[in-house]
């Protein structure tokens, strides 16, 4: 272990700035992807079940 | 010999036809009718090739047009609703030029008579197209049909905008070809004045 | 066309549909372990680098990231091409569906990229070969997408996006050659990316840590993206997904 | 008898899109003018040193003849597409990448030839002169041919898409940097007095790759856009 303290930890010799912004940038947009995956998946099930309703309607009215 | 095997045909999400068997015998002619958007101008486009078909096949004397190819184009003459001519050039200089890319180049002579055949008298030779009336346009196109050495012709809708005098010289043409041992497949709405027994009709319902 | 009854066994939608739903879980949760462990070792175990300093730790996202972009534009154009020669709607789902990931991954990488330049070579970029590269090839997948958005047609979208796909496969190494080419030509305008020191054996297990995290969650993201597409593509699915459906359609009247 | 048909249809062609070209002459000279405003417009962007023009030289002509074509594409394919011609040529008895080949050697002449006959002109305007302005000329003459050939490939992809024009250029600018930088390196390297030879050969062999590869991408793209 190479780390003395937290604070040490997150200054990273200096580079904190760039070394965190890659760290984080990298971590928010594979968060962002996995969440808009998530969303698009829950719309297009809504407009499955939303078509498969409508064709039951029409089958049993 | 053409032949249309368990063709399928759906354009987006809606089905056009399923299933669509059909043979076009040498001699007679094929013709397409149906409601605006029934798919006629699919079927015409899967028979010429432009359009593979999703299942089914189609067969030209027994074989395959996909695989057959080059060999197939060389053996069909088509015209799509659109009239494939260029506006700044002459009907003359329209119909040679598209003469000599379908590979069966005519002389000056003969493509005039063509174009006097279908009633595009002499002066009219010499006009830049886009000064042409769209029953004249239409006349241009299907002036390669007194040129054409093909056995198969796909039409499109080919009595769009002619006179009645003009339909007649086309059917009167159709006939010669037909009785020559030609085929045609064509897709109209109207009658095609030509002796029962060659035609064959085909509904598409949509 | 006959490619084998097993092809097209594996190759229909309605067979992938459950299987991706299965698999993907199993690609997530072992991406998730491995990033932890490799972030674990690229923080806390591999050492400070002599000449770069702790700034070099960017590159256990970075040369993942761009391994990537580069490998899921080739896995993309092998789809599309598999889709162009076969005619089969999955491959092209496929395709369809590894565009944005290699997109992102191609973006962190010119990010990170930047990120490392500044503090190492004192400029955020650098016309070198590989990043220019790596620009283009950020080019070409937005190319890829936005034909695809462009036409409404599915099929014709499909198959155009392949075409351009498979071009683009063609250009990148073509590029990375024209821009090396062309450094040596204006001398001094570039700095050589490689590092010179020996890395490490723990830097470098942590960065191959990293690159089969990023590898795993390319295939779980990518899988999930495809079951979305077939949803939205196929206007009657027939998976047991439809039954579930049906079942809360029923419930919810 | 498929050799002597084949280069009926592509001999054709050509001569029918130069026919085309000649009756609609505005047309052809527009992408000319073009070239010339936007290279006369540098000096005065950036000033009249000789020494900074000499150096900018190769790169403004090269970006400015590769814009000149790109601005060209849209009119190799769309005409015959909106009026039925193209559909013929996909139905003709030849293979349709032989007919492309006459397609694009008609844009080459009609937008990238002028180019190339201007380009010692322009060159003056930024101080080269002797060698480079022989090389100038020389990697153009091997460079457009490129440009026009890869050009192809995505006018025929966007073949009636919506907001063609500029999707057209996104796809092809990626792909014309190898040219880019090839093309503008023989003019300055032939400048440093190492020669271009290396760079115009480099040309050529992308012009050999190119005459193999994009010929049949166009004939797919063009096959899928009529479907």
């Amino acid at each position: 272990m190479q780390w003395g303290s937290a604070s040490e930890f997150f200054a990273m010799g200096g580079y904190g700035l760039y070394v965190w912004t890659s760290f984080v940038a990298t971590a928010l947009c594979m968060v962002w992807e996995v969440s808009a995956l998530w969303r698009r998946r829950v719309a297009a099930r809504a407009e499955q079940r939303a078509a498969l309703l409508g064709g039951t309607d029409e089958t049993t009215a | 010999m053409l032949q249309a095997v368990a063709l399928h045909c759906s354009r987006g999400e809606r089905r056009l036809f399923t299933d669509l068997n059909v043979k076009v015998e040498r001699g007679s002619l094929l013709a397409v009718v149906g409601e605006n958007g029934s798919g006629k101008t699919s079927l015409l486009r899967i028979f010429s090739s432009l359009l593979p078909p999703e299942q089914g096949s189609v067969l030209w004397e027994g074989q395959d047009i996909q695989q057959l190819k080059e060999l197939y184009s060389a053996e069909l003459t088509y015209i799509g609703h659109l009239n494939a001519i260029k506006d700044d050039l002459t009907p003359l200089e329209n119909l040679m030029s598209a003469m000599s890319l379908t590979g069966e180049s005519c002389s000056h002579n003969g493509a005039k008579e063509a174009l006097e055949a279908i009633g595009l008298k002499r002066p009219i030779h010499h006009l830049p197209s886009k000064v042409l009336s769209q029953g004249q346009k239409r006349r241009v196109a299907l002036a390669r049909l007194w040129l054409s050495t093909r056995p198969l012709w796909l039409l499109d809708e080919p009595f769009t905008s002619l006179d009645t005098a003009a339909t007649g010289v086309v059917t009167q043409r159709l006939h010669t070809h037909l009785q020559r041992g030609g085929l045609a497949v064509v897709v109209t709405h109207q009658e095609v004045a030509l002796p029962a027994e060659t035609i064959q009709r085909l509904r598409l319902t949509g | 066309m006959s490619t084998g009854i097993n092809w097209l066994k594996y190759s229909s939608p309605q067979a992938f549909y459950p299987l991706a739903g299965r698999l993907i879980p199993w690609f997530a949760c072992v991406a998730v372990a491995l990033m932890g462990i490799g972030l674990y070792m690229g923080f806390f175990v591999a050492p400070t680098d002599f000449q770069q300093g702790e700034a070099y730790r960017i590159i256990f996202v970075h040369v993942p990231a761009a391994w990537m972009s580069m490998f899921l534009y080739v896995v993309m154009a092998v789809w599309a091409g598999i889709g162009m020669g076969l005619n089969a709607r999955l491959s092209f789902m496929m395709a369809q569906a590894i565009a944005p990931t290699g997109a992102m991954f191609t973006f962190l990488a010119l990010l990170t990229g930047a990120m490392w330049g500044k503090p190492t070579w004192g400029a955020w970029w650098v016309w070198d070969a590989r990043l220019t590269s790596e620009l283009i090839l950020l080019f070409q997948y937005a190319g890829v997408m936005l034909l695809r958005t462009s036409i409404d047609d599915m099929r014709r979208a499909d198959r155009a996006s392949a075409v351009f796909a498979l071009v683009g496969v063609v250009n990148v190494p073509i590029i990375y050659f024209s821009v090396q080419w062309w450094n040596t030509l204006h001398q001094g305008a570039s700095v050589s990316m490689a590092t010179g020191s020996k890395m490490a054996s723990t830097m470098l297990t942590a960065m191959l840590l990293m690159t089969v995290a990023f590898w795993l969650y390319s295939i779980a993201v990518i899988l999930a993206r495809a079951r979305c597409i077939m949803i939205e593509r196929e206007s009657l699915p027939v998976w047991d997904e439809k039954a579930a459906v049906i079942q809360e359609a029923v419930e919810a009247r | 008898m498929s050799g002597s048909n084949m280069w009926e249809a592509v001999s054709g062609i050509v001569r029918r899109d130069l026919l085309l070209a000649m009756r609609r002459r505005s047309d052809a000279a527009m992408s000319v003018f073009f070239l010339v405003i936007v290279v006369s417009l540098f000096p005065l962007g950036v000033g009249p040193e000789p020494a900074v023009l000499r150096i900018i030289g190769p790169g403004v002509l090269w970006v400015a003849a590769l814009l000149a074509c790109l601005l060209s594409l849209g009119r190799v394919f769309t005409a015959d597409y909106l009026d039925g011609v193209l559909e013929q040529m996909v139905l003709i008895p030849q293979p349709l990448a032989i007919l492309v080949v006459g397609k694009i050697l008609a844009h080459w002449l009609i937008s990238g030839l002028p180019v190339v006959l201007l380009s010692p002109l322009l060159g003056l305007q930024f101080g080269l002169s002797g060698e480079p302005l022989g090389v100038l000329v020389m990697s153009l003459l091997l460079g457009t041919p490129t440009l026009s050939m890869i050009g192809a490939i995505g006018a025929a992809l966007v073949l009636g898409v919506r907001g063609s024009g500029l999707l057209v250029a996104l796809l092809v600018l990626p792909l014309y940097v190898p040219i880019l930088i090839f093309g503008a390196g023989a003019v300055t390297s032939s400048m440093a007095g190492i020669g271009g030879e290396a760079n115009l050969s480099l040309l050529g062999a992308c012009l050999v790759l190119s005459l193999f590869l994009a010929p049949w991408a166009t004939a797919a793209a063009l096959r899928i856009a009529l479907e």
